[in-house]
């Protein structure tokens, strides 16, 4: 407890810290550098087909490359994993949200991944993107280095690529901090005022997100076990399983308590108004998932190709599994029963992707085809919260087993990074170093959260009034009805 | 005149219509409605919330006509609306007291 | 006035003359070349992944190349490109509209799609092609180089990429020759004969678009300012702004007022009889405008790349303005405002994407939220039109801004290609230029519409009945209704 | 005839013989090979470009490779394809599908969709992959090689490609084997039992789908003409004109006849109960197919370029073809035309893209377009058989034609690998050989289904009661409705 | 008190709504129907199956009234809904034995 | 026997026909409806074109049972449908002629 005190009391001064950590230096003037000799010259475009750095890019390196800009085929598979993840959310996640929500609430689920992927866009061009991956300390980057995306060009930013643009990386990233939030509102669907979700999303960017995802992915990061030596958790997330989904789902589960359940819950029924638009939402959700695992990878290569097939792996096991579930234990699978195994699969292979085995998926897709499954079966029911779309029982709990079973099944012999800084680690305590990586990240998004919850609910108020959520949200907050015969 | 108020198994409108043409009726106007009486719903469950659906979808025949076809109209009702399950619907009559076809104007009998 | 006269007059017979444009010569039998050395072969390598030309490639070069078909990751990109445009037709703006119609209309939407997808895909391997991107004159390409895409097979043609297969390159080029017409649809929607709109829509890309295309586009366009260094108006346009976007935006105004208003309009209320397709068409359009932007690039290189940010940043900035503004003066954020703002900063920055900075787009986006925005809420109200789904005021304005704001953000430290031609221009007085180029845009829209308009109405008449326009477009002209219960 | 069964005789015991061949040869401990000198490093370098051979990857050659991983172009690409693949499956011929039911069994469909998804996955997981494409007989590869998986790792299989990793290239083709048995649901769809669903599924991807793609593109397979010197039928099938539409379509056909037409059929009338879905779904598969198409090049090279390219001019054509086919024979072109005949379109070139040039796929889409609408519009009504969706019409003649005009139209001109192993053959006899290949699909789908199709009717029943079949299948089978207002 | 039924062609609603307000009706309940008489259906073809829509789309406005607006209020929606072309529709005239405002639970006239 | 039809707001269904079954009421048929009174309807923007959307969405409950069961199951209604607020709805008796199940052919208050 103590520890967990005193670790709580460095994060915030960290946190703070970051606000007012130094610009990075810019790039000062270079002695000349020599022309690269034909061998160099042959080595670096070696480097790039196996994604490795040219010889310019070594420290202290005293030549210059004829190939210094980005790596067409590892530009071209990032934009289209970039478009793949914002595909995820629109229209992937608002149909797959929207279309389990009842009719007159349809319209609402879209304004809200609409209103978060607007509203997230400005915050990351503003200050997001910068302090995420600019370097700062263990919880945040600097917010000056990359504001307004200044600097921000086609060159490699070489903390994190070799050959992918830095305006491509940082155009993913920011898909990512798309989703992320919208993944939230299946918890609070029907009820929550859309002025207190622009709000709160706001708040919870920089109280909950942009230190996660530093801390995980930035180069100097407090969890970024793969690439930071000084890591003090030697933590592994390949696309996100703590950042993204344990973040919004563990968020999602304090949002949703604070905000009370919806009318008539649990004795009115309130079934799918549209169970097509959900499926619709799922194969978006699948298809687009391969931009979020395989584009982790950051590149066109062996590594992407792993998280690829894990990735299909386990979204098919889990969907397969949660569904005969079903058939087993009411005598029906039903759509959602697939359609939640899918995404449950997708959701627990996210921080294992490009570092377990084919059989490891296959291991990942089983548990997040029956734990998830258990978790809206039976938790929900026992614990009597009203999580309207399993946002919990699916994010929350699928990430944190995804992120403990990464522990567990990563090899470096499908990803050699492995071996970079964590050798004695990876296949012994890495498990260890995960539930540490799991406390931290619920750490913030519960204390974040609250906070964040509590302040809004004081003073703007975080719910429509009774008459309102009888109407609809649809007609009253945007003026709209989702269907006209 | 009166109004044949038939509610009916979906599946069977056309079957009825039909019958309903053998004796010449002409003129009818359904909607989709949904029933509750004897026959049991199902139950649905999405994620582990169940719901019983007590609403049954069921087709609402409404025809008026004169005194003197209602028998052999509801005789083709009967007939062609019957599986003998539970659930098959009712034949409701209520007195009309005037009929007009907006076209025309005509009135009473004329009209239907 | 007079000037304007002349121009007309010299555009009118480049028109003709295109047509009897001599075939360009054959691949004369060259004389035997040398084989590259390492070090060009090296060099070769080097220029693909920079996306410049090989030693071979240089006029009067005396080498061959040992890679002189396509370059795979280039290929690649192009390829994922066009299906994403695709995309943005088949479902995306077939979504899009047909949500905005009422019910009874929503498939004579798709019809339409679907129609001008076969038609002009049919009209571009006739002659489509080779009209636009064979060398002619400065407003027509030569009709028979290229005609039944004779010899456009997988080498690239050097003339608009060294690494691209021309015939995926002609593909992707069909696409936008699809689209373009589509969008006209949006303003004479649920009241113009099928027939009539496939007459149209063929005359249309001989008067206005295949012209429209080769000047901005071809090699020796009339308004390549980029790639023509004889280009009589040297201004820029990346992904279409005049070539798409106002050339449709401005027919459909012209096509609109010829049409009449729809029965009841504007007393009759005609709301959206899908407002969730409606979103799913956005969603779908803005993930394939990555394709239609950075694929501009025709290629995946850092133009692409910083396409790929400016794209994203303009539709986010837009949606969420456009919203917002809503919110400000109507008290509701409506998802229609989303979705029309994320369209109009697609349009806004279509010809500005591959040219412009960061900065540059997040003021395109508040442009594009803003003044589409006073174009539909007002404009339309003033003077009385009937643009069903307000392609003339997302797509003309927007397009005209476009082009316009083009000529101030546009920087050649974003795309160097614009040093080739326009060193004077770029930043000084572009903006001139890209007036002249939105005046001739105009000029064929407006005067191509009204012609074919006219002759259509006197031969086969434009409307449907007021029988046909009451039951509905669906069930009379296509015998089909969208949806049974 | 005696010659059909003795063909048969020998594919029965090569079928079983398959089961028990031994695995092929572990990666013996190679003697200690040079390093590649500068020259073989730029050849490899160029060799990925081409999509050729490293140095390394000669038989007997004595030098390692700098590259010797995947080629991230090739690599992007096919991810790129197989994302776009299930996209087809997964929403998109769901959609199709689910769009043409009736509304009470939207769901059922899905729900097939979305099981066969996951189950195929698992099968091949387990041992498809390795039945399909280890080495083994001319009908069945080796159970063993690559059951689960098993050293299926992101290095290339240069069997298939020398710069695709395996485990990419595996889930690409697990894409196919989905797809597969979903196209048959089509004509099942509206009352077969969804248990017997699962388990004929399971059946038949042993004695149909297994053994069908690996006589057609197994290394060592019976009907590989391209790649096998010493394949029996020297047929080609570029992207699965045989092993995909044939063998689903013909199946489909028996088991429609096996399982009886739908209540009520053909006198209740049974219209699409959406459109709209139908719509969407149809551009979700054009889209997606072309990864299937020119994925099928397992490279972003110029063979892929020219299957993109033909791929799109044979579904415009085809479709703009069956709609005006409609208009001229009855007056209206509608929706379904439209979309039947852009499937259509895409169905016949299936076999042909990397085979033809434009103007065989202009031919192509000209069949496509007329003669699978007559067996929709004629065959059926003569012969009164119940294929709901129209698989047997669409896929089964469509994939008929294909692989016969295959025959006629392939040249080497567009795809050197015609000259291989089948320099006397194109041009010459090829469409003989691919009437051989016709037949051996059809004894394998036609024997294969029907003893599966009976011996599942005698053990647990084809098809659900009559009263589930009123009520609809998705609120009995499943527990769900569509729909809910 | 008497209860009016119109079946009028749906783009009419709003006309005969606004024509009933003129003669200060103010309350009506409105249902989508589909009807069934001499006017002639529509073919829709799927992929060779044709079908034939008996069925059109109709629109039923019920009123309830007292005795003494019932001739008013007819006449005003024979105005609005004609069009004098087949299927305009019809107007039925019921008994009506009471009628309550849930609201005040007042009965009769003052109810409705 | 009589036909009760109550027009009320739809999140009342439930509890409505829970009332009803409390008195005993077992049989009922209910269709969705829009409603204009005076309860004001909202308006609704699309790209500047504002709709006044005057029709409400209702329910509509029919009951046909006997005349002695009439008093107890409109006050069930009464009761379970009020909220107080404006638009609560309305409820209508008409006379009925008579009733049969389809399935068994019995007649009159057998058959409700
Ligand atoms: N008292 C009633 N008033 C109005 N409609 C009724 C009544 N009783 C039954 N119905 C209608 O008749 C349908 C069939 O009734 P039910 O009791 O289920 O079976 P059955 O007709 O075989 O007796 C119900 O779904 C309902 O629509
Ligand atoms: N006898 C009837 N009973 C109930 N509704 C009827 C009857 N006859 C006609 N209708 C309704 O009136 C509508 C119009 O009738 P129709 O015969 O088509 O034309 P018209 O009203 O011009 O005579 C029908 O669609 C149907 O809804
Ligand atoms: N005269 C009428 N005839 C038929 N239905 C009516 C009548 N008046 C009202 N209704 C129905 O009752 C509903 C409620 O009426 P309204 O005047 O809005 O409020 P209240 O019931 O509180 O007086 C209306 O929406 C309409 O469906």
């Amino acid at each position: 407890m103590k520890k967990a005190l005193r670790l709580f009391g460095i994060l915030l001064s960290l946190s703070l810290g970051g606000w007012c950590a130094p610009a990075a230096p810019s790039d000062a003037a270079a002695p000349a550098k020599a022309e690269p000799t034909l061998e160099q010259r042959v080595a670096d475009l070696e480097a790039y087909i196996n994604n490795g750095p040219r010889n310019a890019d070594a420290p202290e390196s005293k030549v210059t490359s004829k190939i210094s800009g980005p790596g067409p085929a590892h530009n071209g598979w990032m934009m289209t994993s970039a478009a793949l993840v914002l595909f995820m959310t629109l229209p992937g996640l608002a149909l797959f949200y929207g279309g389990l929500v009842r009719r007159k609430n349809a319209l609402s689920v879209l304004a809200q991944c609409l209103g978060i992927a607007g509203l997230v866009s400005i915050l990351w061009w503003l200050v997001g993107y910068s302090l995420v991956f600019s370097a700062g300390n263990a919880v945040f980057g600097s917010a000056g280095t990359f504001a307004f995306l200044k600097g921000v060009n086609s060159n490699p930013n070489t903390n994190y690529s070799y050959w992918v643009s830095q305006n491509v990386f940082s155009m993913y990233q920011l898909m990512f901090a798309i989703i992320t939030p919208a993944l939230i509102m299946g918890a609070i669907a029907e009820r929550m005022k859309y002025s207190a979700i622009l709000v709160f999303v706001t708040g919870w960017m920089f109280l909950v997100y942009f230190p996660m995802a530093h801390m995980v992915w930035g180069v100097d990061g407090l969890m970024n076990g793969v690439w930071n030596a000084n890591a003090s958790i030697k933590a592994i997330d390949f696309a996100g399983g703590t950042v993204v989904h344990m973040s919004s789902g563990w968020s999602a589960l304090i949002l949703c308590l604070l905000l009370g359940k919806r009318l008539g819950f649990p004795k009115e029924p309130m079934p799918p108004h549209s169970m097509a638009l959900c499926m619709i939402g799922t194969g978006m959700l699948w298809v687009g998932w391969y931009g979020f695992n395989a584009g982790s990878a950051v590149a066109a290569d062996g590594i992407a190709a792993n998280a690829f097939m894990t990735t299909t792996l386990a979204a098919a096991t889990a969907s397969f599994v949660w569904a005969m579930a079903e058939y087993v234990l009411k005598g029906k699978p039903s759509i959602l029963g697939f359609c939640s195994g899918a995404v449950a699969g997708l959701v627990v292979v996210t921080p294992a992707a490009g570092f377990v085995d084919s059989s490891g998926a296959i291991l990942i897709g089983l548990a997040a085809g029956l734990i998830p499954f258990m978790a809206c079966y039976k938790l929900k029911g026992w614990l009597g919260y009203d999580d309207s779309l399993d946002t919990f029982g699916v994010h929350a709990v699928g990430g944190t087993i995804g992120a403990f079973l990464t522990g567990l099944l990563a090899t470096s012999s499908v990803n050699p990074n492995l071996d970079l800084n964590l050798k004695g680690v990876v296949g012994h305590i890495l498990w260890l170093e995960q539930l540490k990586a799991i406390g931290v990240t619920l750490l913030f998004a519960i204390v974040g959260t609250t906070i964040l919850g509590f302040l809004i609910r004081v003073l703007i108020g975080l719910r429509v009034s009774e008459d309102v959520e009888t109407i609809g949200l649809d007609l009253v907050e945007h003026g709209e009805e989702a269907y006209h015969d | 005149m009166k109004k044949i108020e038939a509610i009916v198994k979906p599946f069977k409108l056309e079957e009825v219509k039909d019958a309903l043409a053998e004796v010449g009726i002409e003129g009818m106007t359904v909607s989709e409605v949904k029933g509750f009486g004897r026959q049991k719903g199902h139950t649905e469950i999405y994620r582990g919330s169940e719901y019983t659906v007590d609403f049954l979808p069921k087709i609402k025949i409404e025809i008026v006509l004169s005194d003197s076809r209602l028998e052999t109209a509801i005789a083709a009702i009967l007939k062609a609306a019957k599986t003998g399950k539970i659930g098959d619907g009712k034949v409701f009559v209520y007195p009309v007291q005037e009929a007009i076809r907006i076209r025309t104007g005509e009135k009473g009998e004329q009209a239907i």
